[in-house]
């Protein structure tokens, strides 16, 4: 874990409102796994306490990248950095996707900047499976010339029906399996995106007896463990629960882990 | 060199800037970040007698200049605490403070009974102001006999220095201020989060799964320094400041109006390194302005 | 088109916001600036019988997200109130809440007594809570026997609607709201600035020369939110919630916690027309969320 | 009086970290007289709730000028609008400089933002007199050549003795009207600059019997007349003295109507 001043090399506008922020953050690029994430001050920001967490998108050379969207005020801001802008980032920092459990075949499930969160690992896995992402719109769905480059089957779903099927993205899951030969194999899945998605994830994990990863996005404040903002409940071996801290413990969790609860409903 | 050591009953500060209490952890989370070694001491989250799940989520809202949590005390319990926490303390000469709480006198007797005897710990801060806790030992806070009580059953149970921490939402904080003096306490410390909560107009929900919660941060800082100012006028025990410290400047005033010591909170979470830059910034300060020691400027404050 | 009236004793309001007291001047510093016929009620600079001068400068300083505040209640004296601005006033359809302090109970009863008789006065805010005054009206705001004194020999007073406003600054807001209420009082407003200061740490003296002050704006509206819900939850008469407004969404929070009526305060300063920005951005709301009146939105707070 | 959305013409750097600012507000031209100033609500400054005075410096068909200085938060934070920008004033705000009593000889005195201050006075006067500019250094001496094409005599003295004399420019006012014939002469004074060079001002109008128009600078809040933040001490016909605002009852006072005392020391 270090602290970084990062230099802003450049910024993109990407679709549907997502852009790309190129750091040069040799540190960050140096530490970070897949699924980990950044803990960035928003500069300019003098009313506002709290950093916020980005996961890494992509990480080459001594340059990081984040991919995020203006949804509050603290993304706002950081659409108006530029090139030669100063970021302070506290990183790599979280628990982020173990490797593949080996002769297992590997599924990614992904929404939102959950495309992003999933590329270094993608990149990373030693057997590139199916990836499938959803959205609301065609817009919505972000890079996946990228993971086709990486020698991954993409498929897409948006509810709209604008690309790809039409639907949610569990159904093209579903589907899948539903078609797929020998049904004994293992499967591995990972997922980041919304919370109904996970959840959706989740259940089909525990029904065809899955190993799940999920990446989590909770509410955070310190990033780093000693606040207690970001925790979720996850079963104990008793038939307990016990909060986790979702910036340390996770943010990914085997999905059988987390007690899905409206009390750990999505937070966007 | 400036002389930046604080004394608090038999606990000895190397510098007067300190962590405050939930916004540190109990060590290893910003160690990697900050040289522990380097703070004046690490007070670290409060610790009771059971272990404790606290509150529901969300427990943070971000505010205007401020931070509003009810994160609600989760904390391993005394044993736990000592198991799983100060093995690794002890590796640092960091002093230790523990902020402790309880439900009951007996049980915040309990909880320093137990740190009396174990090995690391140099003090505690007895925490009487937390308003989260709904079984009613916020009372603690704001009566002035409980407050006693509390106060009077720590100093019993330990040698350890006792530093009650006053809760902010009195009317007369000087009289908790005596009242510790009285009741044996080596030092005291102040503010505790001010009870404060957010509603989210479209849900109209609080923002906070506990519905109210404790207000901390910038926004209240001129607030804290007030209330520092009339609790070191009204007595002579060691007074340490807390509430919105970012800089140097923050602490430089608590510290003019007759603070001690200070201790940084929520700026950590901006900006860990905030206690060191702090304690830098105060160096530089006493140099520039020609004060041998931390000491020599503690209530110089001018007032006419 | 949706209910936003408003009913205070025999006060009755057209609108649910208010300009706060020592924030608006008298009515004419920005009459050029803000259609006062549009305000739900016009409340005016604290009122004293005899005219005060009111402290040295300097009188405030910014803090984050706040204003920090020792004015000292400069006024010309109830007389001096009644000829100089009364007849502006009189010129406006907007009813005049006069806020009034004194020093002791006979001065408050004085004053109420001679704002009874004068023409154009629509209510008596009573200031029991300004933390600037040194003769020890303060404790009128934090003393329970001395505010049900003060708060009885107004109601005597005046046949007018009679609002006592709360000192921010202590445990139990509850019980001063309900001694207000069995004292007589129409409403209650809440809160006053919260007794604050900022020293600068060059000079070693304090920002104001009054040393002390009050602190008001965005950074203490979660506290300011905290206090209006207890109060209001204690009592049945009508509640003005007052606390770093700066938009809609800050009154909304007041009113969903249950506040019948809100004042805008210092965002005035930084944005004049604050208040009727306000007044339009909690129609939109009725509106979009399908209440009939703001007296519907009053007291909704989901805590479950 | 008005509130308006200026829209930011053009920033220009000059000398001595002095910066102006061209602003489109028909308004504020419409109505302003020499002395008023236009109160700034300085945009991304969301931790600050006051906004900033400045004189009006020039305004011409609808533009307005201010020449101000990056001295603090506000004020640093100005210097970087841009063409384009929007920013929210309120103004014309108060009392500003009295015309010249028919017969009376102009001289005014100036420092720092000062010179912008007075200039629209130097260009309505009818009478061109002699302006004395006194700053800390040459970078601090403004406005010359354009007082100079108004018609009027510039002396300046820096103490520094970069620019002009050395030392205060009170000495070079002093030394011009112990050579100033016929001494009888009235003159009638008009001032803006620091506090000390105001009261130097105000020593020399009581004691040649001057009137000496002297425009205060004191910390506002509201700047309308609401809030009371800025009052300064005012002597009253009985020998007693009462609070006046500057905002509304000035910033210009008549020299003798003001309590010179520490109370209102310089605030700059
Ligand atoms: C581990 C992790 C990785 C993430 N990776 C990405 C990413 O790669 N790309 C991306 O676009 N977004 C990502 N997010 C979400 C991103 O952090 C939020 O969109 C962002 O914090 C919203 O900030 P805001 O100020 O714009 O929103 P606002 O809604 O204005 O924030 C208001 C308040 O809510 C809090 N808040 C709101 N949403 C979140 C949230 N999801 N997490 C933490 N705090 C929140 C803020 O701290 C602040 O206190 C990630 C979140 C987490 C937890
Ligand atoms: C009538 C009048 C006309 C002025 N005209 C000009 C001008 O034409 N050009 C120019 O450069 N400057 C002018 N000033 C001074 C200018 O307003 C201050 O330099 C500016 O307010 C400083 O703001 P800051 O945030 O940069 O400083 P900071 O010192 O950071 O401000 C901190 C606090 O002090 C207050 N403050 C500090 N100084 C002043 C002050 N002088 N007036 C009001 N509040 C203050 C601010 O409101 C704030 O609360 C004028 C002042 C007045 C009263
Ligand atoms: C997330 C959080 C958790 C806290 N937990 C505790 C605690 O366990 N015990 C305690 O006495 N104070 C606790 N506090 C209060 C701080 O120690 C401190 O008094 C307060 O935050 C004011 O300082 P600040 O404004 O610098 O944050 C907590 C504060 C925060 C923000
Ligand atoms: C400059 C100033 C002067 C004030 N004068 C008075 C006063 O005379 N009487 C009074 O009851 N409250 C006075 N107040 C308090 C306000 O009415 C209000 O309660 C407080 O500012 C909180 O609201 P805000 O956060 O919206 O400003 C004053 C506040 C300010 C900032
Ligand atoms: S964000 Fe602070 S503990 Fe996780
Ligand atoms: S600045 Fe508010 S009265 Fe002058």
């Amino acid at each position: 874990m270090y602290q970084e001043n990062a230099n802003v090399i450049s910024q993109e506008k990407v679709q549907g409102g997502y852009h790309v922020l190129t750091l040069r953050a040799p540190l960050m690029v140096s530490a970070v796994q897949p699924g980990q994430f950044v803990h960035v001050r928003v500069p300019h920001m003098e009313e506002s306490l709290l950093r916020r967490p980005f996961s890494v998108y992509r990480a080459e050379g001594d340059q990081l990248r984040i991919l995020y969207k203006g949804v509050g005020k603290g993304t706002r801001t950081m659409t108006f950095l530029q090139a030669g802008d100063t970021l302070d980032l506290i990183g790599p920092l979280g628990r982020g996707f173990p490797p593949l459990t080996v002769g297992r075949y590997p599924v990614l499930v992904a929404g939102g900047y959950g495309m992003a969160a999933l590329y270094l690992l993608a990149r990373q896995l030693p057997v590139k499976g199916v990836a499938f992402f959803g959205g609301r719109t065609a817009p919505d769905i972000l890079c996946v010339p990228e993971f086709e480059a990486l020698g991954w089957e993409v498929q897409v779903a948006t509810e709209d029906g604008s690309l790809g099927e039409s639907g949610r993205v569990t159904r093209l899951l579903d589907d899948w399996w539903a078609t797929r030969e020998p049904k004994a194999d293992a499967v591995e899945a990972y997922a980041c995106g919304p919370n109904g998605m996970l959840q959706a994830v989740a259940e089909r994990a525990r029904e065809h007896e899955w190993t799940a990863w999920v990446s989590v996005d909770r509410n955070m404040g310190c990033g780093v463990g000693a606040c207690l903002t970001c925790v979720l409940k996850t079963h104990t071996p008793g038939g307990g629960w016990t909060w986790k801290r979702s910036c340390t413990e996770g943010p990914v969790f085997e999905s059988r882990e987390i007690v899905w609860e409206e009390e750990t409903a999505p937070t966007s | 060199m400036v002389d930046l050591s604080v004394t608090i009953g038999s606990l000895k500060l190397k510098t007067p800037v300190l962590v405050a209490s939930g916004t540190f952890g109990y060590g290893p989370e910003y160690a990697d970040l900050v040289d522990l070694n380097q703070l004046g001491a690490m007070v670290v989250k409060g610790i009771a007698l059971e272990p404790t799940k606290g509150n529901p989520t969300p427990r943070t809202f971000e505010t205007a200049s401020g931070l509003l949590n009810a994160i609600g005390l989760p904390n391993p319990g005394v044993e736990g605490f000592i198991e799983q926490y100060l093995p690794f303390l002890r590796r640092y000469t960091v002093p230790v403070i523990v902020n402790i709480w309880g439900r009951s006198v007996e049980e915040y007797v309990a909880v320093a009974r137990r740190l009396d005897a174990a090995d690391g710990v140099h003090a505690l801060e007895v925490n009487v102001s937390c308003p989260n806790i709904k079984e009613g030992s916020a009372l603690f806070g704001t009566d002035l006999e409980a407050f006693k009580r509390v106060v009077a059953g720590v100093r019993a149970a330990t040698k350890l220095p006792v530093i009650p921490k006053l809760a902010p939402n009195v009317s007369d904080v000087g009289a908790f201020a005596r009242a510790a003096a009285e009741t044996g306490a080596d030092g005291i410390s102040l503010i505790n989060s001010l009870p404060a909560m957010a509603v989210n107009v479209e849900t109209r929900r609080p923002e906070l799964a506990n519905v109210s919660g404790g207000l901390t941060g910038a926004a209240i800082h001129p607030f804290a320094v007030k209330l520092v100012w009339d609790a070191a006028r009204a007595v002579d025990i060691p007074v340490i400041g807390i509430g919105g410290i970012a800089s140097a400047r923050e602490a430089l005033e608590f510290i003019i109006v007759g603070a001690s010591a200070v201790a940084v909170g929520t700026a950590s979470f901006t900006h860990p390194p905030t206690a060191l830059e702090v304690t830098a910034g105060i160096a530089d300060y006493l140099e520039r302005h020609q004060l041998p020691s931390v000491a020599a400027l503690r209530g110089t404050l001018k007032t006419n």
